[in-house]
């Protein structure tokens, strides 16, 4: 396990399937967290294996995913992998959390759920 | 078709080129290509999932919105001002509440605006004139990937003309893809804008040494080389992107670097302003302010507008299960709220109206297909600078607009009313 | 004496300008005072039982009134005790009288409270003595005490007054403070970001700005505004 | 078809002073009495009652992106409500009023015409939406020329056709109504942080200066014979000693002849009338402005009156709104804009407590009261001297001596030694008055069917409970005040709008824009525009107000 702080974002493929979020392109575009190289050597983790990030919020299954970002910094996408984990206090401001959270990060055998699957558990 | 406007980001890029037989777009980018791409549409209007008239679908649209208490009216940064401005109008008729995309996304840039106003520019301004552009918590190469080439980047402009007369500066807290192309980055520690920000007010107003030697993960040297660079600058010119507004601190970041702003300009021109999302998000909140006085996080409950982010905003008002209806036009909140606020939205009645299914059409109750602006249908936007542009209809379409559609509803409401 | 109870589950929050004033009523006026419920005016008898027990100048909020919004805003003098939670903007603008609330606050606790005295038994959430939207100054006077934990920008803009919170508070403590005092048993992020005076104590840790300079009062700043306010542990 | 009834009409256009007259109106306009049937009209009995033409506000800043900003940047103003949600709109706002809060209090108040004094171009369409959305009066805007780089090319090219070319084309792209200066040459001097402090400034990066500005767009503004003069917003504004770069700026006029109009409007002159070298020995340079536009026949102004309370400076002058921001401290939005203008705005108050605000105050009526009737218009350059709705005190103002008096006693005396305003006598007469707020401002404009009540006119009407013939408007001026505060009947276009502040109906009035494009040949400037909009972050065939766009617009082609 590791502990990271996690941001969530924009990127360009989830902007560019943003009007499509029930197509697979979307659903491929938002699924995953990019981790440090560290972080990503520490978990024993490669390409497309699956872990679970845990926040005081919630937990989500996604694919993860080797990146360039500082070790303890992990990103997911903007979207509903992301708003599964994120702290929804807006702190008066009426803005969520959406960057800055801390996360336990986790392989696991468990499957990534699919976009119908994500809303049906709420 | 030339000078074609892009209804994407808020970049509203206008100088595409439309094919109308190959149905394609030229010059645009990845997000504006897809934009214009055929893709998959909601077919009819629908309630509880089966397809229904347009006259069907408003009719039991109108009963739910009527019968409610508290209804929430939210998104509008994918319209076009036309479609807002009547969907203001409906709020205040319901006693609803009325939110728009900006409250989860820049609405902070109006928090700080309002402790200290917005000392800002066109992007033609910055284009011509700005020998010093940071993005700081902005990441144009992938939320706004033409913004460098045409405003800010290596935009040819009438006193800086090139790449070359320009530094690039990214304040991030990762090596994002435009940190890749910037003259200098800056990597900071997440939560700390708000403390660099202030190192960076006391550097330039000659207090640097009771700044420590190290600031949110930045060495204080490495402060007063950019504090130094901003002094130097003819004019600078801050983008801020969602980096500084959803993480720690929020509006109070934007509200420092404003102060920080003000102090440059007491020596020379700085400017600051915040990269805005959607194509429309400014319209969804100038419309607004002058119909009924506020941005977001409007309820009319009382029969006039109040402003609060901390009751009205979309996400406050669904964790406090404080609305009994929604109608979502043109937004997915399904897919962009924190999950406790979706929570609620899955307990209520929710209309949509949208071009496309989205998450948000999985949860709702009536479902209203709608015209897409810029290629369907024509109306008047504002860039992420408050430029106001008039995007195009291109192609046919049978789908009703955003603004008839509402039109339609008001139409019922206020008979009903009276 | 006044008791208020709630008679059922809110489907929206409600909108009540509950203030000591009504214990001074009958029964009959108190039912037919006007409330929001949502876009609805609705009486308050048709939300609430109201009981009256003696004279005093007291109301018993009897459960939780948690969605209950604007209690006791404006009010000079009396007592108002809410057994549950409260709702958001309460004391808002108050100038006397005391706020018991043995549950939990919510958002704008003692919005620009110019005296009396408001005391949460458990937590208060943000913005707790601050100037609302746009204006200049925050609380004046007067004291509110936090037992539990409160959130993020406490006494923002205060001018005068005194904010305890017995537990940890969030980000953003005393921003733009000008006078009076802030004091904090445990713990909380950043805190007195351009404050110009006033004093904010912790007992716990907090995270300094880098504009407030050493001195044996404490740390003084922020050096930005040219602020004499003064950040001290004890 | 209205009949209004006995009337106490007052029309300085058509030189009708207090007399009992009965009006006729028919398809929104004023009509002869032989042209409507009696039987059909819906009578007015305005018996004892005052009948004048709705006012006309030549200069306010109604619409765009500076009010909509300072709405957004002071929740604070718009927590006044003023009407609840029903049969009409809710509206709010202290001294920044929504859109549908103008439309509404102008028409309370007897008003029906308002122009937005300032559109940067390329903000036009924005401007437009929001004067859309102003219900009852007739709008027009007028874009900003003053700061423009290909403005600045065609004077230092010396090129008047050029020039005349590009106004036409920019107020037809712009749908606008004429001419604005804003700080000629020093918004562009702000781009690099510093201002023109007179007329012979070289404006930076250019081979021009205010005084060639002002003076060649004086000249393709009279060549191309808009119906408006040009409008001039003088440099440095706010400034201790200004007066005498107005005076100046005012004698660039001599030499120019409209038999029609003036040609040369100085705007909001209270802001550009101090003497004095600093903030510490300011004092008013009125009575020497009022000397020099009473001395010359072409040239106009209006007041740019200070009210006490709040108010919310907004200009396209954006070095003086930085300076004011330094100088108050308080919150500052700026907008510079493209190759073309700048703007700024920052909140105010005018205490009475205070000497500056007293003297700006005192320097406002001094302007009204010392200038000639038909010379000065009766403005608060809204909101930046303060409320619109406080129109009605200063007209009472200036036809009191007794409540100046008593107003005196309540502001710093400082005003007593920098000021002449305690030693004026004048009173102005209400035929004086009605002149300034009616038929001035729409000669001003250059509006024939404005600001008047002889037959052809818009069937733009106000009538007052106040009997000019049994009212005492030197003591009665409280009277004076409350009755020009509240309207008891509103007609625009021919309808009831308003009674006795009540709102009746709800209109939406027209856009007036002017069309001079036959009298030049576009394709002499249409070259440099498209060179210069390589340095626009626009198309050129983006840029622009289609005349469709707008909901009820008015054309007016000068031919």
């Amino acid at each position: 396990m590791v502990v990271v702080e996690l941001i969530t974002g924009r990127t360009l493929d989830q902007g560019a399937t943003v009007e499509e979020k029930l197509s697979d392109e979307y659903f491929n575009a938002v699924n995953y967290i990019e981790l440090s190289e560290e972080d990503f050597k520490q978990l024993a983790l490669k390409e497309g294996d699956r872990v679970k990030v845990v926040t005081d919020f919630g937990e989500v299954v996604v694919f993860a995913k080797k990146s360039e970002l500082p070790k303890g910094i992990a990103f997911i996408p903007m979207g509903p992998y992301a708003n599964a984990v994120i702290d929804p206090a807006t702190d008066g401001t009426g803005m969520p959390q959406f960057k800055g959270i801390k996360a336990r990060v986790e392989r696991t055998e468990e499957r990534v759920k699919t976009i119908k699957e994500l809303l049906e558990a709420i | 078709m030339q000078d074609i406007i892009c209804t994407f980001c808020g970049s509203v890029c206008d100088d595409g080129e439309y094919d109308l037989e190959k149905r394609k777009v030229k010059k645009f980018c990845k997000l504006g290509s897809s934009k214009f791409a055929e893709k998959e549409r909601i077919k009819a209007p629908m309630i509880d999932g089966k397809e229904v008239s347009y006259e069907e679908a408003i009719e039991k649209a109108v009963e739910i919105l009527v019968n409610a208490k508290k209804p929430l009216l939210y998104g509008w940064a994918s319209t076009a001002n036309e479609a807002i401005r009547v969907g203001v109008i409906l709020a205040e008729k319901l006693g609803g509440v009325y939110d728009q995309c900006a409250s989860v996304c820049h609405a902070p840039g109006t928090l700080a605006m309002i402790e200290e106003g917005l000392p800002g520019a066109t992007l033609g301004s910055v284009k011509n004139r700005a020998d010093v552009v940071i993005f700081w918590g902005s990441n144009p190469m992938e939320a706004h990937p033409r913004h460098g080439t045409r405003y800010s980047i290596s935009a040819k402009g009438l006193l800086v003309k090139d790449r070359k007369q320009r530094k690039i500066i990214v304040v991030d807290v990762r090596p994002t893809k435009t940190a890749k192309i910037a003259d200098m980055f800056v990597q900071i520690k997440p939560g700390y804008d708000y403390a660099i920000i202030s190192a960076l007010r006391a550097i330039i107003s000659g207090n640097a040494d009771v700044v420590p030697n190290e600031v949110g993960g930045v060495p204080k040297e490495k402060l007063v080389e950019l504090a130094e660079i901003m002094k130097k600058a003819k004019y600078g010119a801050i983008f801020y992107g969602l980096g500084v507004t959803q993480s720690r601190g929020r509006d109070r970041n934007i509200e420092n670097a404003i102060k920080l702003v003000q102090l440059l300009n007491r020596t020379t021109r700085w400017v600051i302003w915040p990269m805005r999302g959607h194509y429309n998000v400014v319209g969804a909140g100038e419309v607004p302010a002058w119909e009924v006085g506020y941005q977001y996080a409007i309820d009319f409950s009382r029969g006039y507008a109040r402003f609060s982010p901390a009751e009205f905003s979309a996400v406050e008002v669904l964790l406090r299960k404080d609305c009994d209806a929604a109608l979502i036009v043109a937004s997915d909140p399904v897919a962009h709220f924190p999950k406790m606020a979706v929570k609620h939205l899955k307990q209520i009645p929710v209309i949509q109206i949208d071009p496309f299914p989205n998450m948000t059409t999985l949860i709702a109750k009536v479902v209203i297909p709608s015209a897409v602006y810029g290629i369907e249908a024509e109306g008047t936007v504002y860039r992420m600078d408050c430029v106001p542009l008039r995007v195009k209809k291109i192609l046919e379409t049978n789908y009703w607009t955003d603004e008839k559609i509402l039109e339609e509803i008001l139409k019922r409401v206020e008979k009903l009313r009276g | 004496m006044l008791i208020i109870k709630p008679k059922k589950e809110f489907e929206v929050c409600i909108e009540a300008e509950l203030t000591p004033e009504l214990a001074m009523k009958s029964v009959e006026e108190v039912r037919k005072f006007k409330v929001y419920y949502g876009n609805r005016v609705v009486e308050l008898g048709e939300l609430f039982e109201v009981v009256k027990e003696g004279e005093d100048k007291k109301l018993v909020l009897d459960g939780d009134f948690g969605r209950v919004k604007w209690i006791g805003t404006r009010m000079i003098d009396g007592e108002i005790v809410v057994k549950g939670n409260v709702g958001a903007n309460c004391g808002a603008f108050m100038r006397g009288g005391r706020i018991v609330v043995e549950g939990n606050a919510d958002d704008w606790l003692g919005i620009e409270m110019a005296g009396g005295e408001i005391i949460v038994k458990g937590n208060a959430r943000n913005l707790v003595g601050c100037a609302y939207y746009g204006n200049a100054v925050g609380m004046t006077g007067g004291k509110i005490v936090i037992e539990g934990n409160a959130g993020n920008y406490i006494g923002e803009k205060m001018n005068g007054g005194e904010i305890v919170i017995k537990g940890n508070a969030g980000d953003f403590v005393g921003t733009e403070m000008r006078a009076g005092v802030i004091e904090i048993h445990g713990s909380c992020g950043f805190v007195g970001g351009d404050m110009r005076g006033g004093e904010i104590r912790i007992k716990g840790n907090f995270d300094l700005l880098p504009t407030f300079r050493k001195t044996e009062k404490g740390w003084v700043g922020d050096v930005n505004v040219k602020g004499e306010g003064v950040i001290k542990t004890f | 078809m209205l009949w209004i009834k006995n009337g106490i009409v007052v029309d300085p256009k058509n030189k009708i002073n207090a007399e009992k007259m009965d009006i006729f109106v028919k398809n929104g306009k004023i009509v002869a009495e032989s042209d409507v049937k009696k039987e059909d009209c819906k009578i007015i009995d305005a018996s004892g009652k005052l009948v004048v033409a709705g006012g006309v506000d030549m200069h306010a800043h109604i619409a765009g992106s500076k009010i909509n900003t300072g709405r957004t940047m002071r929740p604070e103003e718009m927590r006044v409500v003023r009407n609840i949600a029903g049969k009409f709109r809710a509206t709010l706002g202290r001294v920044l009023l929504t859109a549908p809060a103008i439309g509404y209090e102008y028409a309370k108040m007897g008003y029906t015409t308002s122009f937005e004094a300032a559109q940067p171009p390329i903000g036009a369409l924005h401007t437009h939406e929001e004067l859309d959305s102003i219900p009852m009066i007739d709008k027009g805007a007028l874009p900003v020329f003053g700061n423009w780089h290909l403005v600045f090319k065609c004077i230092e090219e010396k090129n008047l056709e050029k020039l005349k070319a590009l106004v036409a084309w920019a107020i037809e792209r712009t749908k606008g109504f004429g001419v604005k200066v804003v700080n000629p040459g020093g918004v562009e001097a702000w781009m690099y942080g510093g201002n023109v402090k007179s007329l012979d400034d070289q404006v930076p990066g250019f081979n021009v200066t205010p005084r060639e500005i002002i003076t060649w767009l004086i000249r393709a503004n009279e060549e191309l014979g808009l119906p408006h003069s040009v409008h001039l917003h003088c440099n440095n504004l706010g400034v201790p000693g200004n007066y005498q770069t107005t005076i100046e700026s005012i004698k660039l006029a001599n030499g120019f002849r409209n038999p029609k109009r003036q040609v040369l409007h100085v705007t909001h002159v209270q802001f550009n009338a101090y003497a004095g070298s600093s903030w510490r020995d300011a004092a008013s340079g009125a009575a020497e402005i009022a000397k020099v536009v009473n001395s010359m026949d072409n040239v106009t102004i209006d007041m740019g009156a200070a009210i006490f309370g709040h108010a919310t400076a907004m200009t396209g002058d954006a070095p003086f709104q930085f300076s004011l921001h330094k100088l108050i401290g308080a919150r500052w939005s700026n907008k510079d804009t493209e190759v073309e203008t700048g703007a700024g705005i920052v909140p105010i108050g005018y205490l009475p407590s205070n000497p500056v605000h007293s003297l700006q105050w005192a320097i406002g009526l001094e302007l009204g009261l010392l200038v000639d009737s038909n010379k000065v218009v009766l403005t608060t350059d809204y909101p930046n001297g303060g409320p619109f709705t406080e129109y009605p005190y200063v007209m009472a103002m200036l036809m009191s001596k007794k409540m100046r008096e008593g107003e005196l006693k309540k502001v710093h005396q400082y005003v007593q030694k920098t000021t002449t305003l305690p030693s004026i006598d004048t009173e102005k007469t209400l035929y004086e008055v009605i002149h300034m707020t009616r038929s001035l401002p729409a000669k001003v404009l250059g509006l024939e069917n404005k600001g008047h009540l002889g037959v052809g006119a818009d069937a733009d009407i106000a009538i007052y409970n106040l009997n000019p013939l049994e009212t005492d408007f030197s003591n009665e001026f409280e009277k004076v005040y409350k009755s020009f505060k509240t309207a008891e009947y509103t007609i625009k276009g021919g309808e009831i709008i308003t009674k006795n502040g009540e709102l009746v109906k709800e209109v939406f009035g027209k856009t007036f824009w002017v069309d001079a494009r036959k009298k030049v040949d576009l394709e002499v400037i249409m070259p440099d525009i498209k060179e210069y909009f390589n340095y626009y972050s626009v198309q050129l065939g983006n840029y622009g107000v289609e005349e469709r766009w707008l909901k009820n617009p008015s054309r007016l082609e000068v031919v």
